[in-house]
């Protein structure tokens, strides 16, 4: 296999995240089997052997992300996945990582919840992503992919940025994107750098010795601790914003929606238009940190967002918070692994315009 | 010989022919018709059943009800 | 001829189901259209129906998953059943002879009933029944044309069993035979 | 039909036991998950027990045990099945409690809960499916797994000096003074069925004794994991998988241990 | 030991809370050490043996939460507590149960985070407690004691809670709570009558079976599941907010607070009146349902909230959220295990008003 | 004072190693968990191993471990000591890797995460301190705590049929093919530590050649959990814990086993 | 006389620190006061210094946990590094005589010196030196009354240990004592 | 009998009094005075040291160092 071009190719969302993992230059990949992501384990298995990297299926989540934790350490540039009952008992082992300030990719092939729920694709663990669903105040930077392609890119941006801050970053993803193959473009092998942090354990030759904890019994120290990671949070907040938009310039109506479900609406605000409504579309990219400014900005000028998720309600809290009662805030949701197609978050559209419209006649 | 038969139920047969490697008779066979769910299932093709209920045992699908002339009084024979 | 096409295809696990739809799908690609493929996962599939979906189109494909679809390849009963209310009004539905006991009954589409598996037996190769298939659906739907399909098919099979691409077209072209003497429209 | 003239004059002398439902199992062909349940509702309903019993399905191709299995039954998260009994059997002692359980649910992620739920001695029954692999998650390479075995995560065959060694869970909780009663059977012959259901059988009996931790592993097949066919899947046992994991009892109370 | 008679004692919260769960019927207790809440094991095994119930200590805080969901779902009433890297280790379980609507009551001695942190008291895991840290849309009642008193106490509003609602109920404390003494009262023993439930499983008898399960492959069914629980907690929220007001009638600055330093800024709020400074303060004391109504309506006629807790900012989203942009709210937070001073609070007080002056004065 | 008019004419026989930083030890009075410490690092230093070594602390008294091993070291979650061994050694095969775990952490919370380690047979040196209590949260029962012991979650004492056995997972990993040397050392005299030291140059010799798992179990004293002075506790390892965790070579290379 | 006295304790684990605290918290209990007791947890207690603030107020208390106290009773060197400066101006600081080597600077506070220890030993109690300190205490911030302090040791002690009293009375009696004749007053 | 000495470090010492039960001389004792952190710390109280090295060996907390006459040429006795 030609590894040191680009190239073309179709392929799962799953496998094409494991092979960017390879080409960006994995040095090790823990994980255990869960559906909906157990592809990139297998697709690791066949592919790692006649490259380069360490494979290892872990007895569990928890060994995996322990792991993890070890091999970070150690400087290593490292990766797991699982889907969302795999996540939950990862959290521990993230708050640590978080805390002792690793850098690692985490990825998330989210299925519908809660419980063993079902394998079908949800986004109901963006709480869990973005606030937190371990304990303390730490802060993940969260990426969402909603093609394959991106299922690959952000492979790279996510090492990137969790080496650039030493910070975990998390690939939320979903059971859909996971398992439908799409045209995929890699870039070749050796793009993305990587050289052994100086503060790793790596033994303490010609140096003073290293440690990672997140142990400060003193809660002076633990505190300053605290305090340094708001700031890099801050920082990261301030640096590191993506997000797309379609058709907002003259919207009087924006969606905002990620991951998969942002490509449903893309279609919606195209019907939309077609019927004569001005809608628009926000895709947050990062998740954390969250484009609050240009909701913000936008809650000033138009008339009211419609935010579309796969859960019941979640990002919608923080397109709340940047818009500030500055406009309405609608939500449509669909749970349980039930995906949304373009045409109902058209009618709801509908349906809240004429709303308004009832309640604008009836203020007359 | 004591004379068995045995009912099978087409319908929730998989067709794995567990069945089959287990009669000591030979008497089972696949049909060539499938059913609704798309599996060729199992039939009684002989009439050297002796009631052994092996296949029965065997079955993962609980497909099997085995009888047996026999007038002995007792309902299973495992 | 199509901007975008949504297909289901559904049938037993068996029975070529996911591969055939993704054979549409590389060919697709190669043709330089947008094309996705998304087929049911998980342990549902165990005994019961496999289905995928497969997307070609000429713009951006916004959602992998739709509950209607534009054309419908369905080779099993229990899929029928699950799938004839989902294709669309005007829309195509071709199904296999052989399996399925009853036939779709809706007047809004258009319904081909191929006799793959049979015609397959005939040739010789019970695997090549889902190229029969393929065969009849791209003749009435060419989204993509039967060259691609043969080359996506070298793409996709290993080195070994290239030596299938012969049969594989002469299953195609049966297809193609088949639809053209033999269907039933019901609009 | 010419068997049911001859059935009026028959007994019948085998038929699917009362205790299951009549759900339709959605088990691959010739699944020995499926042979398990119905031995284990058979002695169930013929040690009178259906309405004493309180069962727990894992997270693995089981997982759906409740919808076959016509007692009440909790569904437990992945590797916990024997926590969660433990938990059912502290509050209700007086009751069967049993969790039923794959190998990569009790061998790999569950294998803390495994070990301290025997080592407690607690008082229930462990039926332990080991199929060498994941079946639900499409046949990853379990703890059991045999050497050199392919699946879909050791695709080059597993490889003890990566993956480490098929892991002889029985013989080692055998060790533990909690377990009571330990043993290997198997359900692909009307042999080794009729076997299984005698440890079942006795499994139950010191329950009611209240003797500590019964276990029992029981070698099954996973035609879809192991990619044959269920006839194919027969051969395979007694070939490879029995010469590593032999059948028979383990660990037996010996009269001085009561 | 009379039981059957309220009392009075002065006791250390843990202890509070594991007394107080005894006289509440508590039929078992799984849990696993960790500092700061070990004292509730240890008091329930030099207890119970002598009154009544089952305590056993697991081998881990997994196997605890999941020995719960057997006892709760074989109809016991039950109780885990542990502190946050526990609760995080719980989350799976967590999930799970609030899926199979099983009730049970969940104790967090929260300890300063991420990571392993500090023992010291923390209010860092309040994003955890309301959102779900475990995968999933689902929710736990969630109380906040505020006083050893309350930590008996809320030990029966919440069970009644989780029964009542087939609901996890969460108490949400921390370790200076957990450590302190004070005076309490514990009303007599079988004040709180429990019936084994329909639903439960134990055995078959009479009925046709019963089973518990998070598990609906199809999505169209766990949809349902989730609209249902999506019900139930619309229903908690209409039904059982709680909060506590003080001196907010003419107020221009309401803080906001739960648990323990709500006590710290009544005594600001003293401070604070003392000098001239028209302060009041908020307590919820249900953080879910969130007492959204009464942040919502003193929003639209005070000048400003102060949101004060032991974090780097989490209920300050819930606050922000019922304020809707209606008057500006601050931020006052420690973290990493530091308690806040009366005093601090008031300083932060005197800037925000000093600097709203300024402002005013540069906008004149 | 007279002691250093002698010293110059004499040589220094023994000293804190070098490998051991200036910090002062939390540790009680008294307490295993530093001898420990000390002669590991003695080993440490001895075999020239401090550039080349990663160590890994517990959740436990030992938490701070790398506060005063002179080495680099990580901290691990409760229990996922070994876990983090292992993704350390994967992916830096050249470098000594140890953990250092108590018995609430290896052999309660961590027991999944060190059965699979040793079942890989990850080469690494796995030190387990095992003073039958969980020492850093004020003793509370450990798995390994003894018959009848008395502590501040047994307060009437471990009874078995309520809490278990306690727990020998040293003889149990010892049947893991993955465990190449396992052993039952002590710290609480001048000849237990000799020995103790003897082992851990085994053991590191060992993972030079890449033999798998080496496990060394140090029975250990908790003064504090165990409500002794340092002295009692003495008597208490000898007549109480060491019947019940006799020391010795549970597992030894055999010649024919490299 | 005082509405609110926040009080810190400290010393070495074995000093009774702890227990001095719960004492005076449980007999501003008795006597319907309202009090909180707040110890130093965790393994930093090992070896180290041990504390717990007491706080006795006729007002609901707000904080368990403060960081300036209005006495301070010091039983050991690190624990008088720790927390002098922590003394509320006019504040009041009471040390153990013998085991404190550099006394405490500050001028704008009141300071005891006591030789609790020393006194103990005669008395031939070595435990009961912090009841002596108590005493010494208790004679210059009278928070709470002998007799109750008697009360509440009878509530905290076992049955068994109730022959102690006796002696625990003295104890305080001595303590009162010897803050009459023997102390030093910086301000 | 050979010659030997123990230097103490009486600020890390913790009093644990382990030394002293190791010394086949008798040759330590608690001090009566404390040190900064509250212990009674060990001292050299009899000149019969040998410089064995047990009670070095067995100190958690690496307080003695330990000197023998002998010339032979090692560093440590262990
Ligand atoms: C926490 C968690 N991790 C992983 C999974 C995915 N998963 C489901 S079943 C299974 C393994 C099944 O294997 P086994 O226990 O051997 O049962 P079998 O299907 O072979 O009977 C896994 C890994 C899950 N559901 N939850
Ligand atoms: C997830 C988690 N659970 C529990 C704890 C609390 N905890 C800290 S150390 C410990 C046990 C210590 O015992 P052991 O491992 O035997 O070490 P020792 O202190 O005796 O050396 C526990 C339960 C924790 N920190 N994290
Ligand atoms: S064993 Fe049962 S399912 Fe299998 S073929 Fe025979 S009857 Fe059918
Ligand atoms: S009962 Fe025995 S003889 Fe009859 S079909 Fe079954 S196996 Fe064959
Ligand atoms: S995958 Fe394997 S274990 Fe699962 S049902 Fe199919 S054959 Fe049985
Ligand atoms: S508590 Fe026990 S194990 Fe921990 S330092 Fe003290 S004596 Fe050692
Ligand atoms: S070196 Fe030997 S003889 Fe000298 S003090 Fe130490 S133990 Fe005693
Ligand atoms: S063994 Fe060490 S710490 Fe203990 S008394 Fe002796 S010198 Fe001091
Ligand atoms: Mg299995
Ligand atoms: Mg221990």
């Amino acid at each position: 296999m030609e590894t040191n071009k680009s190239e073309i190719r179709l392929m799962k969302g799953n496998e094409a995240l494991a092979e960017a993992a390879i080409r960006a230059g994995l040095d090790a990949y823990f994980g255990y089997p869960i559906t909906p992501q157990s592809e990139v384990l297998e697709y690791l298995t066949l592919e790692i052997p006649k490259r380069r990297g360490i494979v290892l299926q872990a007895e569990s989540e928890v060994a995996s992300i322990n792991m993890i934790y070890g091999a970070a350490g150690a400087g290593a540039r490292v990766m797991t996945s699982s889907s969302s009952p795999g996540m939950s008992l990862m959290q521990e082992g993230i708050s640590y990582i978080a805390a002792a300030e690793l850098p690692c990719l985490l990825v998330n092939v989210v299925r519908g919840g809660p419980g063993l729920g079902t394998i079908q694709p949800s986004q109901g663990d963006y709480f869990q992503a973005t606030k937190g669903g371990g304990h303390g105040d730490y802060r993940l930077i969260v990426l969402a992919p909603s093609s394959v392609q991106e299922m690959c890119d952000f492979v790279f941006d996510g090492f990137k940025l969790a080496e650039k801050y030493r910070n975990p970053t998390l690939i939320l993803s979903d059971g859909a994107l996971g398992q439908m193959m799409e045209k995929v473009e890699f870039p070749g092998d050796g793009s993305l750098p990587h050289q052994i942090p100086a503060w790793a354990t790596t033994g303490k030759k010609g140096r003073e010795r290293n440690f990672i904890t997140s142990l400060h019994m003193e809660p002076e120290r633990m505190e300053e601790i605290n305090l340094h990671l708001q700031r890099k949070y801050k920082e990261i907040e301030e640096n590191e914003v993506r997000y797309e938009t379609f058709e907002i310039d003259d919207a009087e109506i924006v969606l905002v929606a990620f991951g998969l479900p942002a490509r449903i609406c893309q279609k919606t605000v195209e019907l939309a238009r077609a019927k004569g409504i001005k809608a628009g579309l926000v895709r947050p990219i990062t998740l954390f940190p969250f484009p609050k400014k240009i909701i913000s900005d936008l809650s000033k000028k138009i008339d009211r967002f419609l935010v579309v998720e796969l859960n019941a309600g979640q990002m919608v809290e923080d397109v709340m918070l940047a818009a500030n009662g500055n406009c309405p805030v609608h939500f449509k949701g669909r749970m349980g692994g039930m995906l949304i197609q373009p045409e109902e978050v058209l009618e709801e559209i509908e349906k809240i315009v004429e709303e308004s419209l009832t309640l604008n006649a009836g203020q007359e | 010989m004591i004379k068995g038969t045995v009912l099978i139920n087409s319908e929730t047969c998989k067709g794995c022919e567990l069945c089959i490697v287990a009669c000591p008779q030979d008497s089972l066979s696949l049909s060539q018709k499938i059913n609704l769910r798309g599996y060729r299932y199992v039939e009684l093709s002989q009439d050297n059943c002796t009631g052994c209920t092996n296949c029965a045992i065997v079955c993962p699908d609980a497909v099997i009800t085995v009888y047996r002339q026999s007038k002995q009084n007792y309902k299973k024979a495992v | 001829m199509y901007t975008t096409d949504e297909i289901i295809i559904a049938g037993f696990g068996g029975q070529g189901v996911l591969s055939m739809g993704k054979i549409l799908a590389y060919s697709a690609m190669i043709e330089n259209k947008e094309t996705s493929w998304m087929p049911s996962y998980g342990p549902e599939m165990r005994g019961g129906t496999a289905n995928c979906i497969t997307i070609i189109s000429e713009n951006k494909i916004s959602s992998p998953i739709v509950s209607k679809f534009d054309s419908a390849i369905i080779l099993n009963q229990p899929s029928m059943n699950k799938f004839e209310d989902h294709v669309k009004e005007h829309g195509f539905l071709f199904y296999e002879a052989s399996t399925i006991i009853n036939p779709p009954t809706r007047e809004d589409i258009m319904v081909y009933k191929i006799a793959a598996i049979e015609e397959a037996n005939k040739i010789g190769q019970k695997q090549i029944s889902n190229m029969i298939m393929l065969g009849a659906f791209l003749e009435i739907k060419p989204l993509v044309k039967r060259e691609t399909v043969l080359l996506a098919l070298k793409k996709v099979l290993p080195e070994r069993h290239h030596h299938l691409i012969a049969v594989n077209e002469q299953a195609l072209l049966r297809g193609k035979e088949l639809v053209e003497i033999n269907y039933h429209v019901s609009v | 039909m010419p068997e049911e003239m001859l059935i009026d004059e028959m007994q019948c002398v085998y038929q699917k036991p009362g205790t299951l439902t009549d759900e339709y199992m959605h088990y691959c062909p010739g699944c020995g998950h499926a042979v398990a349940h119905k031995i284990l509702m058979e002695v169930v309903e013929e040690m009178g027990l259906q309405e004493d019993i309180i069962g727990v399905a894992p997270v693995g191709c089981s997982v759906f045990a409740y919808n076959y299995m016509n007692i009440d039954m909790q569904e437990a998260a992945h590797g916990r099945a024997s926590a969660v009994a433990t938990g059912i059997k502290r509050v209700r002692p007086d009751k069967f409690v049993f969790s039923y359980q794959g190998d990569g649910d009790l061998a790999a992620i569950g294998t803390a809960e495994t070990i301290h739920t025997i080592n407690r001695g607690e008082n229930i029954l462990i039926v332990f499916i080991n199929n060498g692999i994941y079946g639900m998650t499409g046949g990853q390479m379990a703890p059991t797994s045999l050497f050199g075995q392919k699946t879909s995560t050791s695709p080059y065959g597993r490889d003890v000096a990566h993956n480490g060694y098929p892991l002889k869970i029985t013989e080692l909780i055998a060790h533990l003074p909690g377990a009571y009663y330990v043993t290997r059977q198997a359900v692909h012959t009307p042999n080794t069925v009729r076997k299984f259901k005698k440890a079942l059988n006795n499994a139950f009996e010191y329950q009611k004794l209240n003797k500590g931790t019964c276990f029992i592993e029981v070698v099954s097949n996973c035609p879809s994991g192991w990619k044959m066919t269920p006839k194919e899947t027969l051969t395979y046992i007694e070939e490879k998988m029995l010469p590593e994991y032999p059948l028979g009892d383990i660990k037996v109370p010996t009269q001085n241990k009561n």
